[in-house]
């Protein structure tokens, strides 16, 4: 019986998202915003090529909200603002100090890392375990006091990065941006780096335990409050990685962190609450469907948000699970 | 409890009454604005307290059906020309059915999940008013014709306040609020017992929507101009939830505390130091949310000033 | 002098007293069971032992030390090993990697391979399946993974919980094979049985727990003749 | 137990008290009222205007005053939010009792706000509100000074028109100023005949533009009209590079008119439209007084004064000639001085007709070099502009 039910949930995840990768081009034809000729084709393939490398960068970001959930069953909200101070650490970087903002990440992922750790510390290791509402707010009250120290210190000014503006020309009609190829790459390479040492390092290993039996890690002899410091350090770490290479993209000030939350909520909900690799696939696969709907939709990136929030509560509704989480008990 | 306990709560809050009642017309309307969306922060509190605080199902969204009803009145008002109360019940009652679609999935989910859930569905309800253009005015907003009306808008919320109250207090001495305290205590338990819990559960959900749409049909005619921004603006279910908390979920009187003192040393401090005082109020969400967590009504129970009766 | 030593320990469960004022001694190279109907506070013994519900006083202490107040992987590293109840190990990893995570304090990797070899020397099957995922184990190989991973640190001292709970016939003489030959090589073991006849038969002594209050006390074959312990908790006369 | 609740309850009733002391202002002073963003989305461009207040505040204080009374300036805070925005003006006018109120900054807050001024009789002047929809609902003491936002494109759209453009996309934040701009946009674009091939909003946070230009382009879009702030336009200039799509032209609105564009964006800003209200070049507009007013900014805020602190600093000039005119500070004659009078401040002259509306004409400038050239209208340019824009290939890397 329940094994039933969990098939069926799965196939109506998989008829879901059919459908919502189709919608954008049955709208686009009815709408006419589809044309069925070669520069058209190439335009589509541009727009998916930079969903996909976008999708890899939030999926940078969304992979350590999911670690944190996966180990703590806590929801960081302030994750986002994570992100974006990332962003302010390497402008701070670029501008005063003049270090290339991917080299300042030797700098700043050490300091993102003892700050995840003094927050868990400090905040978070008295509460896990509790009632899921405290670190909830907890965290959401750290957020907001991020926001407004770094508003306080840089008002809320939008700041760019400069950083390779050009297009890298892939044939004669597919265009893609440089720094979002940099990022992707940096991205692939830093989220291929945490699989491996969560695969391969003993203390990955323990953080792995942990997150499937806190208890029975704690006979092994495990210091689960170490394993929770150093999953918020490295959380932290790939918030701020992520918004060294959103930096160089996007333009951003201290609130665009709470549009990087919501977006990492949604990734980790489509690909399987506390799934690493599932947050990885979600993540390309949110921000495909994205630039789909972008695309094709009338004023359709008015909407990009409902994609997201859509698909989020969608897939809590049919599959609590998503893509590849764990089953509950 | 006690009869005379009951009769001593509502004296109390015949006190309130005639206090807030009679204070009107000797305040300026600064004055007047402030006390006016005090209450409609209390109803707010009280309303996510009664979904929150007493089933556990902690909802991240519920600025929801702030806003639902908020733009009822709004383009009822403006587009079909309607007088503004009765637009008020329509609301109310959109956003009780609405609550009604949403709660029956959702409330499946658990714990982090629900939350997470309502602010998506949130959210998704601000795209919605954004985008759709024609019913909305998208993101252009509607203003509304301008009157005078806070005296109007000062006792509607008074009503809507007291109903808030009144149903809450209903909802804390009944058998209705005992079901959920079970709920939130332990939901299969609950359920063995023979609680039909899907059912209490959205009962609750339902209730805590529409006073809120209330309030928002209120507030939007009080404002006389509304945009999605700022209607479906995620701080206002923060601050729902930091009321509510502050003063002490799973209670009446806490809500209400919370509201009155919170919502009032912002209002002072905020003009003096703008910055400051964000900051200040995030980390003061942190240490409630840390080290008191059960509110100042529970810090009153463990203390002995306040029995527990008095306050459930 | 006893290796383990409880004397009159009381025990909560959030706010809700489970022990009342238990004593009990386990002396080195021993075995001894703990008995009891459900509700008599048996693996809450484990528990307050290891530290993870709240202790309301009396006196724990291993090798004449107090360990109250530590945490779980400081007992450990006294050389306590505990196996808890209901076969948990890590469904996601390898059978290699659980056992690796149970000598996650031991740093220096030739007594890791050595502890991994004594562990496959025991149970030769989970030798067989070091790349398994643990997960798609049978409820007996789990059982003995439980077991080889809490061997892994070369504890002086193991507790089994419930070791047998669950488990096909073929596989609860087996699990009680390997506890008789653990106790052999020189294992001090402490074990909580609802199998209590199997439990006290291959124990030195043995203690009835009720309602989280002392009971009976004496040596396994003692307890098993008793007329009174055997009507109650024996599965009659 | 009964004692400390006694108590709880005196404290929470003593904190209520708080904001309901009121003010009483002294009769020699005049108090000028602002509630502006200081904090929020908004700070950025109403910081600049606040500069300008506070500059003009303390050249009347030090000179003669206002009729000879020194001003009294009480500025709060918004936050950028309406609701609280129209509770503190409340509070300015019924209990801190100002004499004289200015308007918010944005078109949003302006139109939520204006509803006091009117029941309260308050003449406003309203420097950070453009949106003409503000002033056609039959507002009396609200005051406009600055182009409206339906004009803010007339010049990129007669440029384009110029150079022989033919199909248009207009694309904007969606929110009210941007989207009265586009309305503007589409209107100019008929009147000369231009194809719209595109009208869309994208929300406020949007920072990636990558499909949305990509659609542009596969419409075969000539010249893309954006009606955005700072973030959407420098993310869509520099997208439209990294993307390597080639339009003849790019008209921003807000954005390319900030410092921050052109020394951000470096070479990728170059060739870009935009519109000013106002530009800090007394040579080429000659208005009265400006070489003065762009020395005392520059020396006491360090930098140039932009647009939105020239129309600011003029409001205040408008406000000290009417009360100059009315002889007092009273509301009622101030507000009919307005209504008639004509004046000429730093960024133009002032004559507002019967729906409050001045007739300002604003300015399109292009950057080049790094510097905004006015471009258009014709008769005050400075040079004339560089279009179509460059390929991104070709041009020179530096």
């Amino acid at each position: 019986m329940q094994e039933r039910a969990e098939i069926r949930s799965k196939y109506w995840l998989a008829l879901f998202l059919v459908a919502a990768y189709t919608v954008p081009f049955a709208v686009g034809i009815y709408t006419e915003n589809v044309f069925f000729d070669l520069q058209w084709l190439a335009d589509l393939t541009t727009v998916i090529l930079n969903g996909i490398m976008q999708g890899g960068v939030y999926a940078m970001f969304a992979v350590g909200l999911t670690l944190i959930f996966g180990v703590m069953r806590i929801i960081n909200v302030a994750h986002g603002e994570l992100v974006m101070l990332g962003a302010y650490l390497t402008w701070m970087f670029f501008f005063y100090v003049g270090i290339d903002p991917l080299l300042a990440l030797f700098i700043t992922l050490p300091i993102a890392f003892c700050i995840g750790l003094l927050i868990q510390k400090l905040l978070l290791n008295a509460v896990v375990g509790g009632p899921e509402l405290t670190p909830l707010l907890i965290t959401f009250g750290l957020g907001l006091t991020i926001i407004h120290i770094v508003e306080a210190i840089f008002t809320t000014d939008y700041r760019t990065i400069p950083y390779a503006p050009d297009a890298l020309q892939l044939t004669e009609t597919i265009a893609v941006s440089k720094s979002k190829i940099i990022s992707f790459v940096m991205a692939a390479f830093i989220s291929l780096s945490v699989f491996f040492f969560l695969k391969v390092h003993r203390i990955g290993k323990a953080i792995r335990a942990t997150a499937q039996n806190a208890d029975v890690a704690m006979v092994c002899g495990i210091n689960i409050f170490h394993i929770y410091m150093i999953t918020s350090g490295l959380a932290a770490a790939l918030a701020v990685a992520g918004g060294a290479l959103v930096s160089i993209q996007f333009g951003f000030n201290p609130e665009t962190g709470v549009l990087y939350t919501l977006q990492a909520f949604a990734i980790i909900v489509l690909g399987g609450r506390g799934h690493y690799i599932g947050a990885l696939i979600g993540g390309v696969m949110l921000a495909v469907i994205e630039s789909l709907i972008s695309f094709m939709i009338p004023n359709g990136t008015a909407m990009v948000e409902i994609a997201s929030y859509g698909m989020m509560v969608f897939v809590l509704l049919i599959r609590p699970r998503g893509l590849m989480g764990p089953k509950e008990n | 409890m006690a009869q005379n306990e009951h009769l001593r709560n509502f004296g109390m809050l015949a006190i309130l009454i005639i206090v807030l009642s009679v204070l009107p017309p000797n305040l300026n309307l600064y004055q007047r604005s402030v006390i006016m969306f005090t209450m409609m922060y209390v109803v707010l509190a009280l309303s996510w307290n009664i979904i929150s605080g007493y089933t556990g199902y902690v909802s991240f969204g519920h600025v929801m059906f702030y806003g639902i009803g908020s733009y009822a009145t709004a383009i009822l008002v403006v587009d079909y020309g309607w007088h503004w109360i009765p637009t008020l019940f329509v609301g109310v009652l959109v956003s009780f059915v609405i609550s009604l679609c949403i709660g029956f999935p959702v409330l499946r989910l658990k714990g982090p999940y629900f939350a997470i859930a309502m602010l998506g569905a949130a959210e998704g309800t601000r795209v919605v008013a954004t985008v759709w253009d024609s019913f909305t005015h998208g993101g252009e907003g509607i203003g509304l014709p301008n009157v005078e009306n806070s005296f109007e808008t000062y006792f509607a919320m008074l009503v809507v306040m007291l109903v808030t109250i009144v149903v809450s207090y209903w909802v804390g001495h009944s058998r209705f609020g005992i079901r959920l305290n079970a709920i939130r205590e332990d939901e299969i338990a609950a359920e063995s017992l023979g609680i039909n819990s899907t059912f209490y559960k959205l009962s609750a959900f339902a209730l805590s929507a529409i006073f809120p749409a209330a309030a928002g049909g209120i507030q939007a005619y009080k404002v006389l101009y509304i945009d999605p921004e700022t209607e479906f603006f995620i701080l206002v279910t923060i601050y729902m939830k930091l009321f509510a908390m502050f003063g002490g979920k799973g209670t009446v009187i806490g809500p209400i505390l919370g509201t009155f003192i919170l919502y009032i040393v912002q209002e002072i401090t905020w003009v003096k130091f703008p910055t400051a005082h964000l900051i200040a109020f995030g980390v003061f969400i942190v240490l409630v949310a840390r080290f008191m967590p059960r509110g100042l009504m529970g810090f009153a129970i463990d203390k002995g000033w306040a029995r527990k009766g008095m306050v459930h | 002098m006893a290796l383990l030593e409880l004397k009159d320990v009381n025990a909560a469960y959030g706010r809700i007293q489970i022990l009342h004022d238990v004593s009990l001694h386990v002396n080195k190279d021993e075995v001894v069971a703990v008995i009891g109907p459900n509700g008599a506070g048996k693996s809450t013994t484990f528990k307050i032992i290891m530290g993870f519900i709240n202790y309301l006083g009396g006196e724990i202490e291993f090798e004449g030390q107090n360990i109250v107040g530590y945490r779980p992987d400081q007992i450990l590293g006294r050389g306590l090993g505990y196996v808890p109840q209901g076969r948990i190990v890590f469904n996601q990893m390898t059978v290699k990697e659980n056992l690796e995570m149970g000598a996650y304090i031991e740093r220096d990797q030739k007594k890791i391979d050595e502890a991994m070899d004594y562990v496959f020397t025991l149970f030769p099957r989970l030798g067989e399946r070091q790349k398994q995922l643990a997960g798609t184990m049978s409820g007996g190989e789990q059982q003995m993974l439980a077991m080889g991973r809490a061997l892994m640190t070369r504890p002086t001292m193991i507790m089994l919980d419930e070791p047998s709970l669950g488990l096909s016939p073929r596989f609860v003489t087996e699990v009680f094979e390997k506890i008789v030959s653990l106790a052999k090589e020189g294992l001090t073991i402490m074990l909580v049985e609802q199998n209590a006849a199997r439990a006290l038969e291959i124990s030195d002594r043995g203690y009835v727990l009720e309602l989280g209050r002392n009971r009976y006390q004496g040596g396994g074959h003692e307890l098993l003749n008793n007329q009174e312990v055997k009507m109650m908790y024996l599965g009659g006369g | 137990m009964k004692k400390s609740l006694v108590f709880v309850l005196g404290f929470a009733l003593a904190l209520t008290a708080a904001p309901f002391v009121e003010k009483s202002h002294a009769m020699d002073k005049v108090t000028l009222g602002i509630a502006i963003s200081q904090t929020g989305r908004y700070a950025e461009p109403a910081g600049r205007m606040v500069n300008s207040y506070k500059l003009y505040v303390d050249q009347v204080n030090a000179g003669k005053g206002w009729n000879g009374k020194k001003i009294d300036f009480v500025i709060l805070d918004d936050k950028s939010d309406k609701q609280t925005s129209l509770k503190l003006y409340e509070k300015l006018i019924t209990q801190d009792k100002v004499n004289l109120t200015i308007g918010p900054y944005s078109s949003g807050i302006t139109d939520a706000v204006a509803n006091v001024f009117e029941r309260y009789k308050y003449p406003t002047m309203a420097p950070g509100a453009s949106s003409g929809i503000i002033w056609k609902k039959g507002r009396k003491y609200l005051f406009n000074i600055i182009s409206v936002a339906q004009d803010y494109q007339k010049g990129a759209i007669h440029i384009a028109k110029d150079i022989g453009v033919k199909r248009i996309a207009i694309v904007g934040e969606d929110s009210l100023f941007p989207r009265q701009s586009a309305e503007g946009a589409v209107a100019w674009a008929k009147k000369l005949g231009l194809k719209v091939v595109l009208n869309e909003n994208y929300p406020r946070k949007q920072t990636d533009f990558t499909a949305l230009l990509q659609k542009i382009k596969a419409r075969r879009a000539e010249a893309l009209i954006s009606n955005s702030y700072f973030a959407d336009a420098a993310a869509q200039i520099r997208q439209l590079r990294e993307l390597n799509i080639n339009l003849k032209i790019f008209a921003g609105t807000v954005g390319p008119g900030l410092p921050k564009f052109a020394k951000q964006l470096g070479d990728t800003a170059e060739y870009v439209l935009g519109f000013s209200q106002w530009e800090p070049k007394p040579e080429i507009l000659k208005r009265p007084g400006m070489k003065e007013f762009i020395a005392a900014y520059e020396k006491r805020y360090g930098v140039k004064p932009n647009y939105h602190a020239g129309q600011s600093y003029a409001s205040l000039q408008i406000f000290g000639d009417a009360v100059a005119k009315a002889g007092s500070a009273d509301r009622d004659k101030v507000w009919k001085a307005l209504r008639t009078m004509k004046t000429m401040t730093i960024i133009g002259p002032w004559k507002v007709d019967d729906t409050n509306l001045n007739s300002h004409e604003g300015l399109t400038f292009q950057i080049l070099d790094g510097q905004r050239k006015i471009v258009w209208p014709k008769k005050i340019s400075e040079v004339s502009y560089k279009l179509p824009m460059p390929k991104w290939k070709e041009r020179g890397k530096n």
